[in-house]
């Protein structure tokens, strides 16, 4: 505690100015403590912890911006197993080859894919969106009940690398899961990169819920992604 | 009538004297040393144990299935209960206006505070997975999750933490006019400025007496119902439950004389060698002891009561289950326990009865130091007598603590006793204006 | 001492010590009964007639802590009510929502926390504690008012202090000493 | 194929055992060449098919080993994660979809169809085909753990030579230089010993083999007694009104055991009000699970079930005790009266005595098997064997001790050992071959009523192993040996060529061969019969049994049978001498007194263990335990019976010693307590008493008014999930804890742990002994998480850990449980399982290779339990929601109810009133138990119907 000697000859203890120390000292105490919880709070919903909007480096350079946006390939061209299975599928070396082996056979880029498919060693991908394991998320249900891929992974056709757009949090899956009508889509949208909920949404939606029998309260079990 | 809680000859001068040269005049005390020193290997054992427990987890103790609670459990409810001693005396002794607890309640609220230092500590410890404690409280999560708030567990959480909190205000509050009464007794200039610091600057005024009293009054009232609601709830983390043995509406109210009982019992242990080693007898007179020896004798009765209603309601109730807890319980495994637990509870503590007991510190303390044992034991039997054997025999078994279990529990002991030895050292052990307050009554009667 | 020095010098008030508690009493009576408001009066420990004696008002600390237990109540049973039956219901063993029996404990302990805290912080507020410089401290005995010192002090702020008149009133209280404490 | 690195991980975990074996996993799971190591391998196995048909199903090691991580749970932060597609995508195989080959285990020389189910190219659990008559879609406990022996990282990973590591070439080059010498004797010098499996190609090979080497000698041998040849009688259990069982278990220990059951279970269940059951009287020294279910049971030593039989026939009861005359009078009066619809069973262990005695009341059963293994030994000690082929059996260790196994294989100068395992007899031979794992080969076998099937691989090996069809090719000249191509060409005799692919396909994919045909496996065999001992009175007898969970020992290394609960004494990592407790009484002897057995001028030392129910004078003692080179896990446990078992008398010895060493060993029960201390748990009543008051289980009990509202709060939901457990008809058989382990990644602990009662089985069996010690009551009760509606688990959890959901599941949350253990101390059925310590196998470990990805594994510090198969509810539930449809009645099978030979678990939804398991509840025998507490299971009970004389 500062505040300085008082005149030697003095009784005093401390200095007046002492006592605008002290109360500065104890007022302080609480505004950290809110500023302190705060910032945890804010920092671990941010990307420096989530790594939303943060691009993953990949071994292979590949661009879904120009597979998927510029040359409007099909996400089930790749990922085959998205309607079908809990996993969406990562393409095996031979489908890049499948239209790689006529286009740009020798681009360097290209290199660590016909490397992978000449020495049969898989290519070794960085994942994005990444679940704990104890969370069981199904591709195909999400998929087949209205969820559009863009809807979890954002626009995908407009990423050179991939990206997570969502911070993948429980309480994000929840907010869906308790009230998912604003964000279904028509089974024909599924796929589409570009599509905005449309200015009925708020009676398209619950409509395409009731059509897709969906049961907001069991959506709520705990049993439904954690076994 | 009032000298019998203080001695004639005390005035102002010889009480301030009398207490405050423990905290400044540091003459050489072997004793402390000594007594310090041992307390402090007890924590490093504490200490040790600890850090096993997180490396191996809670395996490395003797719980199983079906004896899921052990002993961090056992000496969770044996700490908490001591903590209950202190906020009985100083808390409700004051609203009764008993004018003997003033010189002993310093000290037994110390006591509270550090067993509640070792009774916070076993919740967290029990915890197979302890990193994730905060899972109990309720904060804003990315899970959208709670507390599930039915749960006696979340309850006790919130009792523990409360209590806690109130605990250290109160005893600090107490604290602030004896600082500035150290402030003002020595001249060592950086003494002068921490107890300054640490009393706020309190100046006596008796502007800020009036305050003072009021809400110190009101705040004991508060702490009252506290300490009931805690002890309740602690109660009820096994009444709760529909384990034969626990299942019964009297543990409650049982656990709370129960507290009392084991208090009283842990403040005598403490108080009586304390004013023998300071030579406080003019302050705790022998009146003291007594009036705690019959609260002692009181309690040990209502305790013998909530035996006797378990016992009466096993054969009341007709349920078979609870029927066979209450026989196995005297007669079964854990017999020896039980009897050790009867004759440390119920037989000994009938030596009150007579006046030559209550008038013998030695007796007193050895009595009081029985009634420890004893309550523990009894806690034992509560949490590992019901559990062993319930509903399907083919999933009874038998328990008993291993060596880490006996470590963490004598290492607590340490922690506690490090505290103690502490406080004792370097904060008046008595409350010095209450005491002022004594000889000032006891002059104008 | 002459009249101009002395109204130079600023003043706090004059401190009157007293040789026991009821000197004290009877001391501080007077001075109440000549009429003066702003004093104090410094005890080594709490003294009930004092009160009176400087007609102190009751403190009103505990309507405060009233408030703030009623608030606490309020705050911890909706906080559970909230997080059970609004934010994420749940089947707890087949129990009703809110099962409100279960939320009465933790009620009951935010309820005590938040009053005994209120009481502290208003403790806080009345007192103008924390301050460890204070004008009193300059009266060179006045470390004996923590242990056996009796004071009283009437200050200069009072409308009715005058400097003579009022020391000369102190005097005639026959205290141990007067003394002029300097702001 | 790095055997090298392979060495190293050997050496790494040599020598550690239950436990320790797994931290070890750990530590070397952490170290960068072991990862290496794993990646390496898989692909590796991969590519050793060359066979594109067989493409699809390559191993896919490194998605497979990213996926196998799922299991484990993530606490904090989630590390950067790989993920690892193909390089080929085989063609049917969807990323997260199981896939299912058809196949059958090799058990006691029989085939049982099964079922193997394949996630990402990892075989992960096995079921039963419903297809195979030995399985009809049941499986027992042993099938369900052989999964695991497949990952077992103790499997041999190479050849060996005089135990040191060597390759399959040099092997080959070796064997070249033999066959020439063969060709020169015509095998003259060269025998071959092994393991009587009915597999048609086997006998196919060994023709092919004899008449290439006419002056070769063929030997089958099993320490099971079990030979290819021996017909074994078959039964219709369902059509007997009356049954005698002497000295048979035929409920679980005979290939066709599961079809018994099921046929014995369909006699004593109660449908639709009503019970028909059958009677059995079961006359046995030690209490075996058919005793259990016998409505008259007459524990008697071998030489009183004789003179009881006698008597049956000399019409007269002198010289019979009371209960034997009792016995003997009831069942003399209804052998009278069911005329016609009787099945005699006399066991093939019993003594010839019995056995002719038997025959006299109808009785059939298999010739005593000729013991091949004593001509062997003799003549390998005079030396007139040079070359040994030893087929997968491990006659070192399993011998009868007389024939001295150990020293008689050192004499053969070129023994060749084909083994899962390098065990005792690798040790002593020249050359050790690791086998192909029986998921790992291409093979066939018939059932036990000689149907058919084709052994699929559902894996390539994993290491370097062979399977037995490839090495016997490799005498015949073939050293590229294609055993896929081996197996075909037996089958293909049997249909034209043109058809023939259609028909390979069809009985590859259904599991049992039923258009094509193959030559009858049958064997040249040397004989001679052991002299059975005469049964003198008042003898002691000491019996040998197969241990109910390893086996004669091949399973001492898989950790799930190690910790399984034996049926009746539910001990684990341990055999004992089980004795009566008359007999326990008169020597002085307590559970865990350890006792010199003295018998046939061998001894050996054993613990006690008391069994109520065990015949006096009997001291039974299972086989398979004490090995020294069984593996980390096997190593160590219990004592050899082997050393005990003299040629001439394998399964009776007469004129036992015991004698008192004053030391004691601990042994690790499950179930401590063996009465019901007069509590209602298991309720049953005899025929006679159910047919005047048919609610006798639940008539007793008044339903108590609550005062809490009774439906749940959220309501209820599309589904209603609930189930019966019918205990007139489990047999206490254990196959529902080993398939439920397999399942739903359930560790073992180690016998330490057992111990300290911290097993971790989500379902167990509780077995109860009722009435006297020396003839009491058998009774089993499998229990599991009861799903109560009023769950107390779940008020007591702070942090909401264990909650209900819609349709009834009392869910468990791993990743919120923090530990306080409060629900299992509420829990009355005491069916939650702790993690105490780090019991779960190591992410990257080969047992994590194995777990279900679509269960979570749970760390250290976690409470689990029993969620009804919550991840089959959920695929159905998505399966069905994709179709728009509700989950049909019977789609979704509980791992438990698919396993159970008797059909005793029934499962559905509840609500639907005409769904079986509400047809079930409906029965007039149906109770809860521990009722009284008004926790509403969901679990019931269907209480047992006797039908006693």
């Amino acid at each position: 505690m500062q505040g300085g000697d008082p005149p030697p000859e003095s009784p005093q203890v401390f200095r007046p100015r002492a006592n605008r120390f002290y109360m500065a000292f104890v007022v302080s105490i609480p505004i950290a403590l809110l500023i302190g919880g705060f910032s945890c709070y804010e920092v671990y919903r941010s990307p420096v912890w989530t790594d939303v909007s943060m691009p993953v480096a990949q071994p292979v350079l590949f661009s879904h911006r120009h597979h998927a946006g510029e040359l409007q390939i099909d996400c089930r061209y790749c990922h085959t197993s998205a309607t079908t299975s809990s996993f969406a599928g990562i393409p095996p070396t031979e489908t890049c080859i499948t239209c790689h082996s006529q286009i740009l056979k020798q681009s360097p880029l290209l290199k660590p894919v016909l490397v992978s498919y000449n020495t049969n060693r898989p290519i070794k991908w960085n994942r994005v969106h990444d679940l704990p394991d104890y969370v069981y998320f199904d591709h195909s249900i999400h998929v087949n009940k209205g969820v559009g891929c863009a809807t979890c992974h954002g626009a995908v056709n407009e990423m050179p690398l991939v990206w997570k757009t969502q911070t993948l949090f429980m309480e994000w899956c929840l907010q869906c899961h308790r009230n998912p009508a604003p964000n279904l889509r028509p089974v024909a949208q599924i796929f589409a990169m570009d599509w905005k909920p449309p200015n009925d949404q708020a009676t398209q939606g619950p409509r395409l819920a009731r059509d897709y029998h969906l049961d907001t309260k069991h959506l709520t079990n705990c049993t439904v992604c954690h076994r | 009538m009032i000298d019998r809680v203080i001695s004639p000859e005390e005035t102002y001068d010889s009480v301030n004297e009398r207490i405050s040269a423990i905290v400044f005049k540091r003459q050489r005390s072997w004793g402390w040393l000594i007594g310090f020193a041992l307390a402090f290997l007890l924590l490093s054992v504490l200490v040790g144990s600890l850090f096993w427990l997180f490396f191996r987890g809670v395996g490395i103790w003797g719980i199983n299935i079906p004896v899921a609670w052990g002993f961090a459990i056992i000496n969770y409810v044996w700490w908490i209960e001591i903590a209950q001693g202190g906020t009985f005396i100083s808390a409700v002794l004051l609203l009764f206006h008993q004018q003997w607890r003033t010189s002993v309640n310093r000290f037994t609220e110390a006591v509270t505070l550090f067993a509640l230092a070792c009774a916070g500590l076993f919740p967290v410890l029990h915890l197979g997975r302890p990193q994730y404690a905060f899972y109990l409280m309720p904060y804003p999560n990315t899970l959208g999750l709670w507390p599930q708030f039915i749960s006696p567990l979340v309850w006790d959480f919130f009792a523990v933490v409360t209590y806690g909190s109130v605990s250290i205000l109160f005893w600090y509050m107490g604290l602030v006019p004896d600082l500035a009464t150290l402030r003002d007794r020595t001249d060592r200039k950086y003494l002068r400025r921490l107890y300054s610091i640490m009393s706020f600057g309190w100046r006596n005024s008796a502007r800020h007496w009036n305050h003072y009293e009021t809400t110190y009054k009101v705040i004991a009232a508060l702490a009252a119902p506290l300490v009931i609601s805690v002890h309740s709830i602690v109660g009820l983390d096994f009444a709760y439950t529909i384990v034969p043995g626990w299942h019964s509406t009297i543990f409650p109210p049982f656990f709370v004389v129960g507290a009392i009982f084991s208090g009283f019992a842990m403040v005598l242990t403490l108080v009586i060698p304390v004013r023998a080693i300071y030579r406080l007898h003019n302050v705790i007179t022998d009146n003291h002891l007594r009036n705690m020896a019959k609260m002692l004798l009181a309690m040990g009765m209502f305790v013998l009561f909530g035996h006797f209603s378990e016992l009466f309601m096993a054969w009341f109730s007709g349920d078979i289950y609870d029927q066979y807890h209450a026989t196995h319980e005297a007669l079964g495994t854990y017999a020896p326990v039980f009897w050790i637990t009867f004759v440390c509870n119920i037989v000994l503590i009938q030596l009150l009865w007579f006046k030559y007991v209550r008038h013998s510190p030695v007796i007193l303390f050895l009595v009081a130091g029985a009634v420890n044992v004893g309550m523990w034991t009894e806690r034992y039997l509560n949490v590992v007598g019901s559990l062993h054997r319930d509903y399907l025999p083919s999933s009874w078994a038998i328990y008993h603590g291993s060596f880490w279990d006996w470590s963490t529990f004598i290492g607590s002991m340490g922690l506690f006793l490090t505290l103690l030895f502490l406080f004792v050292r370097f904060l008046p052990l008595v409350s010095i204006s209450e005491v002022r307050r004594l000889v000032y009554e006891r002059d104008i009667e | 001492m002459n009249q101009n020095d002395l109204t130079s010098i600023p003043l706090y008030g004059l401190m009157a010590e007293f040789d026991s508690a009821e000197e004290l009493i009877a001391a501080a009576r007077l001075t109440t009964k000549a009429g003066y408001k702003i004093t104090d009066a410094y005890a080594p420990f709490p003294i009930e007639d004092l009160n009176d004696a400087l007609d102190l008002p009751a403190s009103r600390i505990p309507i405060v802590m009233l408030c703030g237990a009623i608030i606490g109540a309020f705050l911890g049973y909706g906080m559970q009510y909230y997080a059970t039956v609004i934010s994420y219901p749940m089947n707890i063993g087949g129990r009703a929502l809110p099962s409100w029996p279960g939320l009465i404990p933790v009620t009951i302990e935010f309820t005590i926390l938040a009053a005994v805290c209120c009481g502290i912080f208003s403790l806080f507020i009345v007192t103008k504690l924390p301050r460890v410089y204070h004008p009193v401290f300059n009266h060179p005995d006045f470390r004996r008012a923590s242990q056996d010192g009796f004071f009283l002090c009437i200050r200069a702020k009072d409308k009715r202090f005058d400097y003579v008149a009022t020391e000369r009133f102190l005097r005639d209280l026959d205290p141990i000493s007067v003394m002029a404490v300097e702001k | 194929m790095n055997a090298l690195s392979k060495t190293e991980v050997r050496a790494e975990l040599d020598g550690k055992s239950g436990p320790q074996f797994w931290r070890s996993l750990d530590e070397l799971a952490d170290r960068p060449e072991f990862r290496e190591f794993l990646e390496r391998e898989f692909p590796a196995g991969a590519s050793e098919w060359p066979n594109d048909q067989l493409s699809r199903r390559h191993f896919l090691g490194l998605l497979g080993a990213t996926l196998a991580l799922a299991g484990v749970t993530g606490c904090t932060r989630a590390p950067a994660d790989k993920i690892v597609p193909y390089v080929k995508q085989p063609e049917n195989v969807v990323p997260g979809q199981p896939l299912y080959y058809a196949t059958a285990m090799p058990l006691h020389g029989r085939g049982r169809g099964i079922l193997v189910k394949t996630e990402m190219g990892r075989p992960i659990k096995i079921e039963g085909n419903p297809a195979h008559p030995d399985s009809l879609g049941a499986t027992d406990a042993i099938t369900q753990a052989a999964v695991l022996s497949l990952w077992d990282p103790d499997r041999s990973l190479a050849p060996y030579l005089h135990n040191r590591i060597s390759s399959w070439p040099a092997f080959q080059a070796e064997l070249l230089a033999v066959l020439q010498k063969m060709d020169a004797d015509g095998g003259a010098s060269t025998r071959i010993l092994a393991e009587p499996d009915l597999s048609p190609t086997l006998a196919r090979q060994r023709q092919a083999l004899l008449a290439k080497y006419p002056r070769l000698r063929w030997h089958e041998w099993s320490p099971a007694g079990a030979t290819a040849s021996a017909p074994k009688p078959d039964y219709d259990l369902g059509k007997a009104d009356l049954i005698v069982a002497i000295g048979s278990d035929f409920l679980s220990e005979l290939p066709g055991s599961l079809r018994y059951t099921r046929q014995f279970a369909v006699r004593r269940r109660v449908l639709n009000g009503k019970a028909n059951p059958n009677r059995l009287y079961v006359l046995e020294s030690t209490p075996t699970l058919t005793g259990a279910m016998a409505d008259e049971r007459l524990p008697a030593a071998p030489d009183r079930i004789a003179a009881v039989l006698h008597s049956l026939g000399a019409m007269t009861t002198e010289n019979l005790n009371a209960a034997e005359k009792q016995f003997a009078e009831k069942l003399r009066a209804d052998l009278a009266q069911f005329t016609g619809s009787k099945i005699v069973i006399v066991g093939a262990s019993e003594p010839p005595e019995v056995q002719t005695l038997a025959a006299t009341l109808g009785a059939r059963f298999p010739a005593a098997p000729p013991d091949q293994l004593t001509d062997l030994a003799r003549n390998l000690q005079s030396g007139n064997v040079k070359q040994l082929f030893i087929l997968g059996a491990n006659p070192v260790y399993a011998a009868p001790f007389d024939l001295k196994f150990r020293e008689a294989v050192a004499k053969a100068t070129f023994a060749v050992h084909l083994a899962l395992y390098r065990d005792e007899t690798s040790a002593c031979c020249r050359w050790h071959l690791p086998q192909a794992h029986f998921l790992e080969t291409w093979s066939d076998i018939l059932a036990s009523d000689g149907t058919p099937s084709i052994l699929q691989p559902a894996i390539s090996p994993l290491y370097s192993g062979r399977s037995e069809h490839e090495l016997l090719a490799m005498m015949l000249g073939d050293f590229q040996p294609d055993g896929y191509e081996i197996v075909r060409e037996t089958w293909r005799a049997g249909a034209p060529n043109d058809d023939f692919e259609p028909l390979w396909r069809e009985s590859t994919h259904d599991g049992v061969v039923r258009k094509l045909s193959a030559p009858a496996a049958g064997a040249a065999l040397v004989a001679n019969a052991p002299t059975a001992p005469r049964l003198e009175a008042n003898q002691t007898y000491l019996l040998f049994r197969l241990d109910p969970t390893i086996g004669d020992g091949r399973w001492s290394n898989n950790g799930w049978l190690q910790e399984l609960p034996k049926p009746l004494t539910k001990l684990t990592w341990d055999n004992a001498a089980l004795i009566a407790p008359a007999m326990a009484d008169r020597l002085g002897l307590t559970n865990g007194d350890v006792v010199e057995l003295r018998c046939n001028g061998a001894t050996v030392e054993a613990p006690i263990w008391i069994l109520p129910g065990q015949a006096d004078r009997c001291v039974t003692i299972h086989l398979g335990y004490g090995r020294s080179q069984a593996g980390s896990v096997g190593n160590g446990c219990g004592f050899d019976a082997y050393q005990l078992r003299h040629s001439t008398t394998p399964w009776l010895a007469v004129g036992l010693e015991i004698k008192k060493t004053g030391r004691r060993r601990e042994l690790a029960t499950t179930q401590h307590h063996h009465s019901m201390e007069g509590r209602d748990i298991i309720r049953v009543a005899s025929a006679a008493t159910f047919r005047g008051k048919p609610n006798f289980a639940s008539a007793s009990l008044t339903s108590k008014a609550s005062l809490l509202p009774e439906t749940p709060p959220l309501g209820p939901g599309r589904y209603a999930w609930g189930m019966t457990v019918d205990l007139g008809t489990c047999t206490g058989c254990n196959a529902c804890i080993s398939a439920c382990q397999a399942e739903n990644n359930i560790p073992i602990v180690g016998k330490r742990q057992v111990l300290m009662n911290r097993e971790m089985h989500w379902i167990r069996i509780d077995r109860y002994f009722e009435g006297s010690a020396d003839t009491p009551r058998i009774l089993h009760m499998p229990v599991l998480c009861m799903q109560c509606e009023k769950a107390p688990c779940e008020i007591v959890c702070p942090v909401a850990a264990t909650v209900h959901d819609d349709e009834g599941l009392n869910a468990m949350v791993y990743n919120r449980c923090v530990g306080t253990r409060f629900c299992s101390n509420n829990c009355p059925y005491k069916v939650r399982r702790f993690n105490f310590l780090e019991y779960s196998a190591p992410a990257g470990s080969a047992f994590a290779q194995r777990q279900n990805p679509n269960v979570t594994v749970r760390r250290r510090g976690v409470m689990e339990k029993c969620t009804y198969c919550l991840q089959r509810i959920t695929a159905a539930r998505i399966a069905s929601d994709l179709q728009s449809r509700a989950i049909r009645d019977g789609e979704i099978v509980t791992a438990c109810q698919q396993a159970c030979p008797a059909e005793a678990i029934v499962f559905g939804d509840i609500q639907d009133r005409r769904s079986r398991v509400s047809q079930r509840k409906s029965e007039p025998v149906n109770y809860s138990l521990l009722d009284e507490l008004n926790t509403k299971p969901r679990t019931t009970y269907l209480a047992r119907v006797t039908n006693p004389a």
